[in-house]
């Protein structure tokens, strides 16, 4: 319980000598802090401002989702995979429906394959741009905010006109999608595609070559790729180390192997090198979003969803199978014993396990590092607590 | 009425009650203006609901913050957390003594007759040294006040602003020594007198020193990139965030008064003051029409819209950056540049104008150079990895 | 509810949902995948003639291979995955609850091999209530708090862990959220951060009314 | 990155610039209660029931994932002789629900009897139990009370000739 305390007036002891040979520092950082993206707190040792140790100690936003898929039928579980991580929505969705769909042995329609990865591919597109957002406002930069939100809300519009729900999508159906695309909606989504391009220029002029952002994020939290495969960290992390490993490539699911795009790698594991991953991948998802575009263009009959019996039950088994979220690897293992409820769903939150490497990123940096460091894992605190 | 008086007494009192009034607005106003242009620069409409536009969203934020519950945490210093603001804002006003809006003149005030005086306080003869010195005064109230606000954010901003504020403060003093040795003058009027007689605004010759100056008094103000202090994401507020209502409105409003104390000495300095541009032109004398501190101000504006500029684009340095960035780079720079301003000064007014045109050609022809041979930097896929 | 004359169909309780609306249609029963066994796959052949005893059983179900080893045989089987066999990432680590079964729950590890072509491999342990399994946070750092997690929503301790706190409860929280006899609608553990503050069983009241008590 | 550029702060005047060059940009925000935006057509927001249509089967309660539907009906003779349900309660609990739509998806008349594309998404109200827990009667008539009109139901269109 102490530990628990550390860090309020409590925690001082009350030997009644001066203080003189205290060095370190206890400083809570959060809960109610600007900077830790949600409700994510931080017991730090700090020496000056140079951080000894850092404590993540999570779980302010534990809402027992596990517990509550357990009580759901299959299809009733997807709503709550959108709170999970609640910017990304629609990978949540494609995560777990892909999971029953393992079970159930369903072949899911062409055309609801590239109808989902254009869905994923905009909300890892909106899910950088809120990355870029926050990360940059945490580093004392507040105009970016404001210049990606709105592009974010062009693809929050489009996501609007196609499922009716901005942000909690519950945009995808085991076996497929509910709904067909709504008229016109490939066009816009190019016209999207063409004035993003120009303003992702905008932002790297920004920050790319800043002098103070190059100073405030280059050899910054270094997490090099042994570490992070060490700690299980996936997602743009791993790619900012020099690991070419993205599960859209790696394990294709859906349509991935027939698309073409690049895995943007960079080899200095810091800050920067993340920030150049997530940059990058928003151009190669603008990439996979217009060759999703065009095929759906010169497709546009066909099914969306598969032969799905009215009832889902899958077999009793276990499956585990994973998507690439704009966080990293989120997989969802599902332990069917036959009935019409998962009898156990656990998620793997990509969030979860790579803040788990933040001590090791933070130690020996400065207060004003961590705030770069918590921005540069992207976390979400709705997936890290669940 | 008995002229001693009235020259010692009653028109220095007229003048301060004035100029503490129009300041405390105009630092009011500027609230305001930051939003507003904040917001533009941000795509975005700002406050525009109270009164016409927004345009009185000030006077509610005032009166909010007046209103407002005043908070002093469990085991603060009370009496010096109480003190702090005070500390801060008595300096921040006190400099407009010096600072010399326009030329002197003569009015006619009914009832007292001719008077001559200026739209400033005092010509102190040696107000830039004043100034400095009154200047420096305010880093006690927020070291002060983050200390006594028994707040580790606090007490982290406090010792933040004490260590900025010194170090920014040597550039600074150096950059302003250039400026005296163009004018020769400690004086603030005569160096905008000096400006006129050397036919010549200072930022020519004193580009570097100009540079050096304003870069240090955004450091001084705390504003971003140099808001380390405040630095909202790192430290919440820095070493008011422990105070609220109006002392915390008293913090707000001195750090809009500095802002203007430090742009305002820019234009005194190395904008001419009061002159309009090209002010020993003689064709151009129909600018005369518009009155000097209508200059004033307007080269004031510039510089504050600069301020937010700023603000609107830049991150923040990290604290050793900053740091690093005040001792190596910007005082050996100060020290260069008045060894530099010094032998151009001894050969007098040629030397300074020889000075201006060495530096123009070298930042315009650097200019064109780049704008010609810098390929844009865009994220490409690392080769080999 | 109850009090009401008639009993109301909703709120429904999530259970007899099921069988309500298409029970009678029994649609075609989709024709799932089936499980097979994989004590053949060479994986599974080096792990037993390189641990003799680990292996138990070796199933494959949707291209999805799982070992089941002995809990005390956890730490070994993953050192000797990960060291002979490159199975170098700990994807995920969990549990699962099977309330009536014994021994109670399933511990389960995902490994992933960059090196062999993005192989995975799921390790599989039975673990009885209150029985400690050993901690393989000394062979991935990742497990560090997969672990805690577990401990903490299921109460399966980890030997030799370094750190066991709760992670998502808070340090006091009475019971185990996930296991199967804990209730859904939770339980009055009380504001238990402060236990010294809070008895146990003390926080906020039953009865308050925006507490709803989900059947 | 050269050392003119360096000395020169070649990249704090592109910041400036791009941040300068917005000044005369269009503003991206809307003045909210003088300028509403247009929700799309298949936006989830107000329910809508239609009591005529309904056939009490109470898929929706059923198939909402945190039970926030209560249904309640008996039978009772119509003027025909024939047996007909009758709903006596049909709520909804507004403030709980998270609009995936499940519900609307379940119904299987057609025209949907309860739907949420209503376009209306001002749902505010200063008091949650009497505002946000909805009763059969605010269920069909919040749209005239509001005297708002809204879309027709999903399927209402095709049908009528």
């Amino acid at each position: 319980m102490s530990e628990e305390r550390a860090g309020t007036a409590a925690s001082v002891p009350d030997s009644g000598e001066p203080m003189l040979g205290l060095r370190e520092m206890e400083l809570n950082f959060g809960p109610q802090h600007p900077s830790t993206h949600g409700v994510l707190r931080l017991v730090l040792k700090v020496d000056g401002e140079r951080i000894v140790s850092a404590r993540p100690d999570i779980g302010y936003l534990h809402r027992g989702t596990e517990k509550l898929f357990e009580t759901e039928t299959y299809p009733m579980v997807i709503p709550h995979t959108d709170r999970l991580d609640y910017v990304a929505a629609a990978t949540n969705n494609h995560a777990y429906c892909l999971a029953v769909e393992k079970l159930l042995a369903l072949e899911v329609p062409k055309k609801a394959q590239y109808i989902r990865v254009l869905l994923d591919e905009l909300q890892r597109i909106s899910s950088h741009l809120l990355w870029l957002a926050t990360a940059a406002i945490d580093l004392g930069a507040i105009t970016p905010f404001f210049y990606t939100f709105r592009e974010r809300e062009v693809i929050l519009d489009l996501f609007e006109d196609y499922c009716g729900a901005r942000l909690t999508l519950n945009c995808m159906r085991i076996g497929g999608l509910l709904e067909e695309l709504p008229p016109g909606w490939i066009e816009r989504v190019r016209a999207f595609t063409e004035v993003f391009d120009k303003n992702i220029d905008e932002y790297e002029d920004l920050l790319t070559e800043n002098r103070i952002w190059k100073q405030r994020t280059i050899g910054i939290g270094i997490l090099t790729g042994e570490q992070c495969i060490e700690w299980g960290v996936t997602g743009p992390p791993l790619r900012g180390a020099g690991v070419k490993w993205d599960i859209r490539r790696a394990i294709p699911y859906e349509c991935y192997a027939d698309l073409d795009f690049e895995i943007p790698v960079y080899p200095n594991a810091d800050t920067y090198d993340r920030y150049l991953v997530r940059v990058a991948e928003l151009r190669q998802s603008r990439r996979i979003v217009l060759q999703c575009c065009d095929w759906l263009a010169k497709n546009p009959e066909g099914e969306i969803r598969g032969k799905v019996p009215r009832v889902i039950k899958p077999v009793a088994g276990d499956v585990y199978a994973a998507v690439e979220a704009p966080k990293g690897e989120l997989g969802f293992y599902l332990v069917s014993n036959g009935s019409n409820k998962p009898y156990r769903l656990r998620v793997r939150p990509p969030s979860f396990i790579n803040l788990q490497a933040l001590p090791e990123m933070a130690k020996g940096h400065l207060v004003a590092d961590l705030v770069a460091i918590i921005g540069t894992i992207d976390i979400v605190l709705g997936e890290v607590d669940r | 009425m008995n002229e001693a008086l009235l020259y010692n007494v009653v028109i220095p009192a007229v003048k301060a009650i004035v100029s503490v009034l129009v300041v405390a607005t105009v630092a009011g106003i500027l609230t305001l203006i930051e939003r507003r242009v904040l917001a533009r620069l941000q795509v975005r409409q700002g406050p525009n609901r109270v009164g016409w536009n927004g345009a009185l969203q000030w006077v509610a934020d005032v009166v909010k913050l007046i209103f407002k519950e005043d908070i002093v945490p469990a085991h603060a210093e009370s009496a010096i957390h109480f003190l702090a603001p005070i500390l801060v804002m008595v300096p921040a006003l006190t400099v407009y003594a010096f600072i010399p809006w326009g030329p002197e003149g003569t009015f006619r005030v009914p009832g007292l007759g001719m008077i001559r005086t200026g739209p400033y306080g005092t010509d102190v003869n040696v107000g830039l040294l004043l100034l400095v010195a009154i200047t420096s005064i305010g880093v006690y109230g927020i070291i002060l006040g983050g200390w006594a606000s028994n707040s580790k954010y606090a007490l982290m901003g406090g010792l933040r602003s004490a260590a900025q504020l010194i170090s920014y403060e040597v550039p600074m003093g150096f950059a302003l020594v250039a400026a005296i040795l163009m004018s020769r003058s400690l004086s603030l009027v005569g160096i905008v007198e000096a400006q006129k007689a050397a036919h010549l605004w200072f930022i020519f010759p004193g580009l570097l020193a100009f540079f050096l100056y304003f870069v240090s008094g955004v450091a001084e103000t705390n504003r971003i990139p140099f808001d380390l202090p405040e630095a909202e994401s790192e430290l919440v507020a820095g070493f008011h965030t422990e105070y609220s209502g109006f002392r915390w409105a008293v913090f707000f409003l001195s750090e809009y008064a500095n802002m203007i104390t430090i742009s305002a000495i820019a234009t005194t300095l190395f904008f001419g003051g009061w002159l309009r541009p090209f002010p020993n032109v003689a064709w151009l004398s129909f600018l005369d029409l518009v009155p000097g501190i209508v200059w004033f101000l307007l080269k004031v504006s510039v510089f504050l819209f600069v301020y937010i500029w700023f603000r609107g684009t830049f991150p923040r340095y990290r604290f050793d950056q900053l740091m690093a960035l005040g001792w190596k780079i910007l005082i050996p720079l100060s020290i260069g540049n008045v060894v530099l301003v010094a032998f151009a000064a001894l050969w007098g007014i040629p030397g300074l104008k020889v000075l201006s045109v060495v530096l123009w050609v070298a930042l315009v022809g650097g200019f064109v150079v780049l704008s010609r041979s810098t390929p844009k930097r865009r994220t490409v896929l690392a080769e080999g990895v | 509810m109850t009090d009401e004359t008639k009993p109301p169909t909703p709120p429904p309780a999530a259970a007899p949902a099921p069988t309500k609306p298409a029970a009678p249609a029994a649609p075609p029963k989709p024709k799932g995948p089936t499980a097979n066994d994989a004590s053949a796959d060479p994986v599974v052949q080096r792990l037993s003639a390189a641990l003799p005893g680990a292996v138990l059983a070796a199933k494959e179900l949707v291209g999805q291979v799982t070992v089941e080893v002995p809990p005390e045989k956890v730490p070994d089987v993953l050192r000797h995955l990960k060291g002979t066999e490159a199975y170098t990432y700990l994807v995920d680590l969990t549990a699962v609850d099977w309330k009536a079964r014994v021994p109670r729950f399933d511990v389960v590890y995902w490994l992933h091999s960059f090196e062999k072509g993005n192989a995975r491999i799921r390790v599989r342990t039975s673990v009885a209530d209150g029985v400690e399994c050993p901690t393989v946070s000394g062979v991935f750092k990742a497990a560090n708090w997969m672990e805690r997690e577990v401990w903490d929503l299921f109460g399966i301790r980890f030997a030799g862990h370094p750190d066991l706190r709760r992670i998502l409860t808070w340090d006091g929280f009475q019971g185990h959220p996930l296991r199967k006899d804990f209730p859904v609608e939770g339980i009055d553990t009380g504001a238990a951060i402060y236990p010294d503050q809070y008895p146990e069983g003390g926080g906020p009241s039953g009865k308050d009314g925006n507490r709803k008590v989900v059947s | 990155m050269g050392l003119l550029d360096r000395i020169l702060l070649f990249d704090i005047f592109t910041g400036l610039k791009i941040t300068g060059r917005h000044w005369w940009r269009k503003k991206d925000t809307v003045p909210y209660p003088e300028a509403r935006r247009e929700a799309s057509e298949r936006f989830r927001g107000m329910f809508k029931l239609d009591e005529e249509r309904c056939i009490k089967c109470t898929l929706c309660a059923i198939e909402c994932p945190i039970n926030i539907i209560f249904i309640d009906w008996h039978n009772e003779k119509n003027p025909e002789g024939k047996a007909e349900k009758v709903l006596d309660r049909f709520d909804l609990d507004l403030k709980r629900c998270m609009f995936c739509g499940l519900c609307e998806d379940a119904c299987p008349t057609n025209p949907k009897s309860i739907w949420l594309k209503t376009k209306t998404y001002e749902l505010g109200a200063y008091e949650r139990n009497d505002a946000l827990y909805l009763d059969i009667v605010k269920l069909t008539q919040w749209d005239v009370e509001k005297g708002v009109t809204i879309p027709p139901a999903p399927g209402e269109e095709e049908k009528k000739p």
